[in-house]
């Protein structure tokens, strides 16, 4: 590792502006450039998109639990014809947005955007990001995302209804399906804003690590939650932009009739012929070049945070640091070489699923790696059931079974069986839902104090923990049931199949589950909002953790340090039985003056 | 289709959160309260008579509702269950069991089967107007004129039943009409049933509208059924009810008499040579094929049938593209609109009407007739035209000296069976390359 | 009350009947002309199609202009049964005439454009063109739609046995211009302008009697009648026959017309 | 509450495992649902790598569980009064726990190319110009059958005497219905008239997506009479939950049969009045023993 140096961009450096009253408010909250108020803006908004996407999963289950039942009160306002049915074109529509909501508006984002914001600079003891301005110009360029997203609604034909793959010929042919129409359009542009918003965030983060780190934080004392943020930075930088290029592409087959991804003379819906020339698997190929990374992207920051809160709260020290690190390298080293998983029912030559399933079967390793080495973090630990560890705890538990369920899908002949039923929902339901949302709860609970100066309250939190991990469970373990009862997915009315008639008490089951785990975010929502105000007051380091941030005020003014942070040790230096403290923050210099920050390793 | 509000919008959301509720405490009912009337038409008579059209919807409205109940309680009317010939047309059990609400009882027996297959195109009036329909081309089936193109009946009269059936369990290729086959037989014949209580309801409601826009003076209060004359007048009364009975019994018998107007399919001779059967048959078979298929080619382009002014020279759909079907010509030409003139289609836009489109002629050569495929299809499309469309009706000898005899109808047959198979620039009468690389 | 008057009306009517002689009957003739620039006939579009069609000079005939007088050709003029309902027919006029009424596909359009029938007359389409025609009888209400195709030289019969409430369209298919217009009504007065704009119903009644106005392109609402102007609510018009001839003269803005 | 959380944790392996025993094993009841029965006999080793998956990931699954039950319930601080062990890792267990599964992985890799490979990759042959199965010049066996998806149905059409698709003497299939006979190595070709369908035949372990401008060709053996079904797994627009469709493996004079039948219905040339018959009289297959 090469020293670090340190730029310092005092605060007073900066121009002063003369500016009124609404001018500095507009420079502080809105165009904000100070990392923590973007990281709160990606936060918040995100939040609002996770209620939003949380109802139109309400929306799908009901279809299922009660297939073409009128939805009451709701139904009759939207689908006044039909006396309240979801019409089928409209379920769709909520499988589409449903994903496209979640995956880009709330679990991308609100893991590298939201926490990698507020995080990074905090943690590797730095002021600001490397490029403040565009790290505000990537918040704002969500917003054409949210508003084309959001506008896809109100245009015929109501919502993208192409499934969130938006796989050709169906999504490039206007005529082909309701929900192919302009809202396609305007959802592929939306796609386009959110993968130029990333790149900016990735590029930002990834100089910012690279350039910015406190003197003594070497890349191998940097916490795990950045390692996951740096890692996940690297994959958007070089997934990203085949995305946002297919998208291009995908818009340009739509708009101006050239023809990527349509065969000669494709037709659809009695459509005019396309001249075509193009390959339906090219978008595929793209697409998932992208959208398995993305898999990772979704899921590695969160295992950064885990690790940090489950090491903090052990009071003991991570488990093999190193090996954790070289399993998130080579976790998104694997990730960009195994798209074709996706695709092993797709026509694509099957000896080419051969060599995917193998690099598929393998990245399963470096994921027990993880595991086991959490296992090892709780294994004689003293260990704190606060409300972020016991989040971090039930992500580890339903990781476990959205990796294992993993295996069975990278098996080539056997995803022959389960690709496109519900075994595939329910996993990665558990990879996005079971761990993914455990770890973005797990971090706003534990980094709430650093954030607001307050504790949230941690009655109400465990509370919250619980009904959301029994129903999470209830959810969405019986999906692997309906799954290898072979049950597809997207399918608005599966039980007119003999095959899936069996299934409607099962998903009436798994309905009323969903609706618990929504009604229980309630009590998330009230809590957050109530502890603004009536939150319990913290200083600097409520968990008695060792990370940088925790050495900051709570929460920390502009330009985070009020000292300048150097680093003596590694992050995870809990429990040394030879210190007065089970805590040894990486900033303080240790009395004998060793650094047992690389003491295993 | 007031999908406009947003999920995002917060009274929805609250409402959603309450509606979650309320239907675990209650069956999660909610009834649609009647058909929703034919406004496209209304406004075309209201163009054509310049009266108000208002009160005379109103009223065929409510003399409906009371003759054929409404979409969660449909009624077969009353005068027509006591009729010995029209009670068997539509059965009132039927009936029940596919309309309402979707719902199944302890012995599986399926309920609300139109809401539950048919309202996302057909829409629950049978106008085919539903929330999909919109992004379907063609436009699903309107039935409420009681016009059907795939049958075995000439042009005006209605499909047998059996018709309807077939329509219903093959589908129709080439459009969004699926399949019904694996649905149980009853479900079916539930759903023949609705469809035609649909459609007759529909013409009924058309012609009484029709009825009080060219007999009455609407503005000045006069109506189809004055209640006021049952004291003052009630032989008038009686007549204008015996109307109204006449129009629906009219209605009725023009389904019943359907089954005696089946054309009459004349076969050829049981050596007669058939595309597919015998190409690849013996020498002098395939002799008389060629030869046959050769006949069909000039009666094609002749001007007997006069096919190819349409369909094209190319058989390819590209000769006469401009025109329209009947629903559509029902509410623009009709209406002195013309489709294309965008301003003045806007009023029956907004009434529920569809973008006009043209309707093309079929490409013969993709192999996908929507009539359905067997030779005998294609005889019934030739010889009687296709109702609601622009496809005439071909005369046949010796009825028509003019027309073609039946044979000749039988060599066009054969050489539209053909068609999939010849190589677009080959018009000669050469044998086509049949052979194709096979995978 | 109002029935109460019309059956006692009905009665005196009917005894007058009785004793009526030939002479009691009205005459109408109308001439309708048009105020203002007459268009320019245009060309209709898509002849080329069919090269016997493209050969001839066919002009559109939504509209059809007396240069001259500017008369207006093909403009209906019949009963209106909403506001007044036909009592007694002439007994002349009583009989459905025997003849069958002609529809000639003549030069690639139908001969005559508008066709008078009454319901029990048989409509004889036939096919003086070389090319192929068809006649797609599809405007129908109340009699059954048919379209059948016409060779050249071809002629075929069409019952029209039911009456119908306004004006009947029937197209060509494969000439999409081509358009004639039947209109049935169960009574003989119905008028139809000629190629001067006069148009004459024989042996009506006298007294108020209430016509409607059709043309294929314009809906006629306002009018200068014999140099009044005159609007007529819902293309309806209320005349004071007299016993005998009848004239009117009517004119119509250009603006009326599309 | 350490004990309660603990418990909590418990009961992730322990209704989990029931949940899964109970789909299996159990024959009524709302969570009896497993992979429908395999008439295939080309696929019953995917079945049982299947298994084999399942149930090495099951043992992992348990074994993490009861790890994190033991840990939460061990070693709370409530409860713990020891200190925590400051370790930061051990290079043996760490190279056990990557070599082991590593082995087993791998093990399971080469395993699923040997079944992948017989159910997608070695097509069945055909005697080639020397009339012998077996030697050099065998050709593929070319489809006997082509399946076009269309929104939203299954156009079937059956190869004729040529024993070619795409020639005049192909025979017509009734929408939605496809029949094969039992006993026999059959060839399908499949093909998308609109955009991208998934023909999944749950009973035969078959699913391959059709794509617009290319074929794919597929092939089973059916060996159990009965009627099955068939479900389209590729969101294909609106109606895609709508196509069901009805694969029927019937004895192969039967399947013959059937297919003079649609050869007559296909030349028809006099009206038959009465209805097509549904596909519903077909279910009385599915009770009629196994030869």
């Amino acid at each position: 590792m090469s020293s670090t140096t340190v730029t310092n961009w005092p605060a007073e450096n900066e121009p002063v502006v003369e500016r009124s009253s609404f001018g500095t408010w507009l420079m502080t909250y809105v165009f904000a450039r100070d990392h923590k108020i973007i990281g709160l803006q990606f936060l918040f908004s995100t939040l609002l998109w996770f209620f939003v996407g949380g109802m139109l999963a309400m929306a799908i289950r009901w279809q299922l639990a009660w297939p073409w039942q009128n939805m009451p009160i709701v139904g009759p306002m939207l689908f006044s014809g039909e006396g309240g049915q979801i019409s089928p074109e409209f379920y769709t529509t909520l499988v589409t947005q449903h994903a496209t909501v979640m995956i880009f508006f709330v679990i991308i984002p609100i893991l590298a955007a939201a926490f990698g914001n507020y995080l990074i600079p905090l943690m590797i003891g730095a002021e600001d990001m490397a490029f403040p301005t565009l790290n505000m110009c990537s918040y704002w360029m969500m917003w054409p995302a949210f508003l084309l997203i959001g506008t896809s609604f109100f245009v015929p034909p109501y919502g993208a209804g192409a499934g969130w793959t938006s796989y050709p010929p169906l999504a490039a042919l206007t005529e082909s399906s309701p929900g192919s129409g302009m809202a396609q359009t305007l959802w592929l542009g939306g796609v386009m804003f959110v993968g130029i918003a990333s790149m900016m965030g990735s590029v930002n983060y990834l100089t910012t690590i690279i350039q910015m780190r406190a003197p003594g934080m070497t890349m191998m004392r940097l916490p795990m939650t950045i390692w996951g943020m740096f890692v996940t930075a690297i994959l958007q930088a070089f997934a990203l932009p085949v995305l946002t290029a297919a998208a291009i592409m995908q818009m340009t087959d739509r708009l101006f009739g050239t023809g990527f991804y349509l065969p000669e003379m494709a037709t659809a819906n009695n459509s005019a012929a396309v001249s075509g020339g193009g390959q339906p698997l090219l978008w595929q190929h793209l697409f998932w070049f992208y959208s398995h990374p993305a898999v990772y992207i979704m899921i590695l920051p969160a295992m950064g945070m885990v690790s940090d809160i489950l090491a903090t709260f052990s009071r003991k020290p991570l488990f093999g640091y190193r090996p954790m690190v070289l399993s998130i390298c080579v976790i998104a080293g694997l990730g960009f070489v195994v798209w074709g998983h996706h695709m092993y029912t797709s026509g694509m030559s099957p000896v080419l699923g051969i060599t995917f399933a193998a690099a598929t079967v393998m990245i399963a390793v470096p994921s027990a790696v993880k595991v086991f080495n959490w296992l090892g973090t709780l294994w004689g630990g003293r260990l704190q059931l606060t409300t972020p560890m016991l989040y971090a705890i039930g992500f580890v538990s339903m990781f476990i079974i959205g990796g294992l369920s993993g295996i069975l899908m990278a098996s080539t002949p056997v995803d022959v069986v389960i690709h496109d039923t519900y075994y595939i929902v329910a996993h990665f339901h558990y990879v996005l839902v079971g761990a993914a949302t455990m770890g973005i709860f797990a971090g706003i609970y534990y980094w709430y104090p650093k954030m607001f100066g307050r504790m949230m309250n941690e009655f109400w939190g465990k509370v919250h923990f619980a009904l959301t991990f029994i129903f999470i469970n209830g959810t969405f373990f019986p999906m692997h049931l309906l799954g290898a009862g072979n049950m597809p997915r997207r399918y608005a009315d599966p039980y007119h199949f003999e095959l899936f008639a069996d299934m409607l008490p099962l998903n009436r089951f798994i309905t009323i589950c969903a609706f618990a785990t929504m009604a229980a975010q309630l009590i998330f929502v009230l809590n957050f909002f109530g502890s603004l105000a009536f939150g319990r007051r913290v200083g600097r380091n409520p968990w008695n953790a060792n990370t940088l941030e925790w050495s900051a005020p709570s929460p920390p003014g502009h330009g985070n340090f009020d000292f300048q942070p150097i680093v003596y040790r590694g992050p995870y230096e809990y429990g040394d039985p030879t210190c007065e403290r089970d805590f040894q923050p990486q900033t303080e210099p240790s009395l004998d003056g060793k650094d047992r920050g690389l003491a295993h390793a | 289709m007031n999908r406009l509000r947003n999920h995002s919008s917060g009274p929805l959301v609250i409402t959603t959160l309450i509606a979650v509720a309320v239907s675990f405490l209650s069956g999660c009912e909610v009834p649609i309260a009647s058909f929703s009337s034919n406004l496209v038409f209304a406004k075309r008579l209201e163009i054509d008579s310049g009266m108000k059209m208002e009160p005379a919807v109103n009223e065929t409205q409510s003399i409906l509702a009371e003759m054929f109940g409404t979409p969660d309680q449909p009624t077969w009317p009353k005068l027509l269950s006591e009729d010995q010939e029209l009670a068997g047309l539509v059965s009132q059990q039927r009936l029940t069991r596919a309309a309402g609400a979707v719902r199944s009882d302890q012995q599986d027996n399926h309920f609300g089967l139109f809401r539950e297959h048919c309202v996302h195109c057909h829409s629950v009036v049978g106008n085919g107007v539903g929330p999909t329909s919109s992004f379907l081309n063609p436009y699903p089936r309107d039935f409420r004129m009681g016009i059907f193109k795939f049958k075995t009946t000439p042009k005006g009269k209605k499909p047998t039943r059996e018709d309807v059936m077939r329509l219903l369990t093959e589908g129709i290729m080439g459009t969004s009409m699926p399949s019904f086959r694996l649905l149980k037989q009853d479900d079916l014949e539930a759903l023949t049933d609705y469809a035609i209580y649909l459609a007759i309801r529909g013409e009924v409601e058309r012609r009484l509208m029709m009825e009080a826009a060219s007999e009455l003076d609407l503005d000045k209060g006069e109506r189809l059924l004055d209640p006021a004359l049952k004291e003052s007048a009630p032989d008038d009364y009686q007549d204008q009810l015996r109307l109204i009975e006449e129009t629906v019994t009219k209605v009725a018998q023009s389904w019943t008499g359907a089954a005696s107007s089946v054309t009459k399919v004349e076969a050829p001779p049981a050596d007669y040579p058939l595309f597919g059967r015998d190409t690849a048959g013996s020498k002098e078979a395939q002799d008389r094929l060629g030869a046959s298929i050769a006949n069909g080619r000039s009666i094609f382009h002749g001007k007997i049938a006069n096919c190819a002014s349409c369909h094209g020279n190319t058989a390819m759909g590209d000769g006469q593209t401009n025109d329209y079907d009947d629903w559509t010509k029902d509410w623009t030409i009709l209406a002195k609109v013309d489709p294309r003139d965008k301003e003045h289609i806007q009023p029956f836009l907004d009434v529920g009407a569809l973008k006009p489109r043209n309707i093309l002629p079929r490409n013969l050569r993709s192999g996908i007739y929507r009539g359905g495929s067997q030779p005998v299809d294609l005889y019934h499309r030739i010889v009687q035209g296709i109702d609601g469309t622009p496809m005439p009706a071909v005369g046949l000898k010796p009825d028509n000296p003019q027309g073609l005899s039946t044979e000749e109808v039988w060599d066009l047959v054969n050489y539209l069976l053909s068609l999939p198979y010849e190589h677009i620039t080959q018009q000669s009468s050469q044998v086509p390359p049949y052979q194709r690389e096979n995978p | 009350m109002k029935t109460v008057f019309a059956i006692a009306f009905l009665l005196i009517a009917g005894g007058i009947s009785q004793f009526a002689c030939a002479a009691d009957w009205a005459d109408l003739k109308m001439t309708f002309v048009l105020k203002g620039t007459p268009p320019k006939p245009s060309a209709v579009v898509g002849k080329e199609r069919d090269p016997i069609c493209a050969a001839l000079p066919i002009l559109s005939e939504s509209m059809l202009i007396n240069a001259k007088n500017n008369g207006i050709q093909n403009v209906g003029f019949y009963i209106d049964t909403r506001n007044y309902k036909i009592k007694e027919i002439h007994p002349d006029l009583k009989a459905v005439p025997a003849n069958k009424v002609v529809l000639d596909n003549k030069n690639c359009v139908f001969v005559p454009h508008v066709l008078i029938v009454r319901p029990g007359q048989t409509i004889t389409a036939k096919n003086s063109d070389k090319t192929g025609h068809n006649c797609n009888f599809s405007g129908f209400f109340n009699n059954t739609a048919e379209n059948f195709a016409l060779p050249p030289g071809a002629s075929r019969d069409k019952i029209i046995d039911q009456p119908e409430r306004g004006v009947s369209p029937v197209d060509c298919g494969s000439h999409p211009w081509m358009k004639a217009y039947i209109i049935a009504q169960d009574h003989p007065y119905v008028g139809l302008s000629n190629a001067d704009g006069v148009l004459s119903i024989a042996k009506l009644p006298t007294g108020k009697v209430a016509f409607r106005v059709w043309h294929e392109n314009a809906v006629i609402d306002e009018v200068m009648l014999n140099g009044k102007k005159a609007k007529w609510d819902k293309a309806s018009l209320e005349l004071e026959l007299k016993i005998g001839m009848n004239e009117y003269k009517v004119e119509v803005d250009a603006a009326r017309f599309k | 509450m350490g004990k309660f959380w603990s418990l909590l944790f418990l009961c992730v392996p322990v209704l989990g495992t029931a949940m899964y025993l109970a789909g299996m094993y159990t024959s009524s009841g709302p969570l009896a649902m497993w992979f429908p029965e395999n008439i295939n006999p080309m696929a019953e080793e995917i079945d049982l790598l299947h298994d084999i998956i399942l149930a090495l990931s099951g043992v992992v699954f348990v074994a993490t569980g009861l790890a994190i039950f033991l840990f939460m319930w061990c070693y709370e601080c409530g409860c713990n009064k020891q200190l925590a062990k400051f370790v930061h890792g051990n290079h043996r267990v760490e190279l056990w726990w990557t070599i082991i599964p590593t082995i087993v992985l791998v093990a399971l890799a080469v395993y699923q190319f040997k079944v992948y490979a017989d159910v997608r990759i070695n097509r069945p042959m055909m005697a080639g110009a020397d009339g012998v199965k077996g030697t050099a010049d065998d050709v593929p066996e070319p489809a006997s059958f082509e399946v076009m998806g269309r929104q939203f149905e299954w156009r079937i059409r059956y190869a004729g005497e040529d024993r070619l698709l795409d020639t005049p003497d192909d025979i017509l299939g009734d929408v939605n219905e496809l029949h094969c006979p039992t006993g026999t190595v059959m060839v399908g070709s499949l093909k998308s008239a609109d955009v991208l369908h998934s023909f999944f035949i749950p009973a035969l372990r078959l699913k391959n997506d059709m794509i617009p401008g290319t074929r794919q060709i597929v092939w089973f053996q059916a060996d159990k009479i009965g009627s099955y079904e068939i479900v389209c797994a590729e969101l294909c627009g609106w109606g895609h939950y709508k196509m069901k469709g009805r694969f029927v493996a019937e004895p192969p004079d039967q399947f013959q049969a059937y297919l003079q039948r649609l050869r007559e219905k296909q030349f028809l040339r006099e009206y038959v009045p009465a209805p097509p018959q549904p596909a519903t009289d077909q279910v009385a297959l599915d009770n009629q023993p196994t030869n």
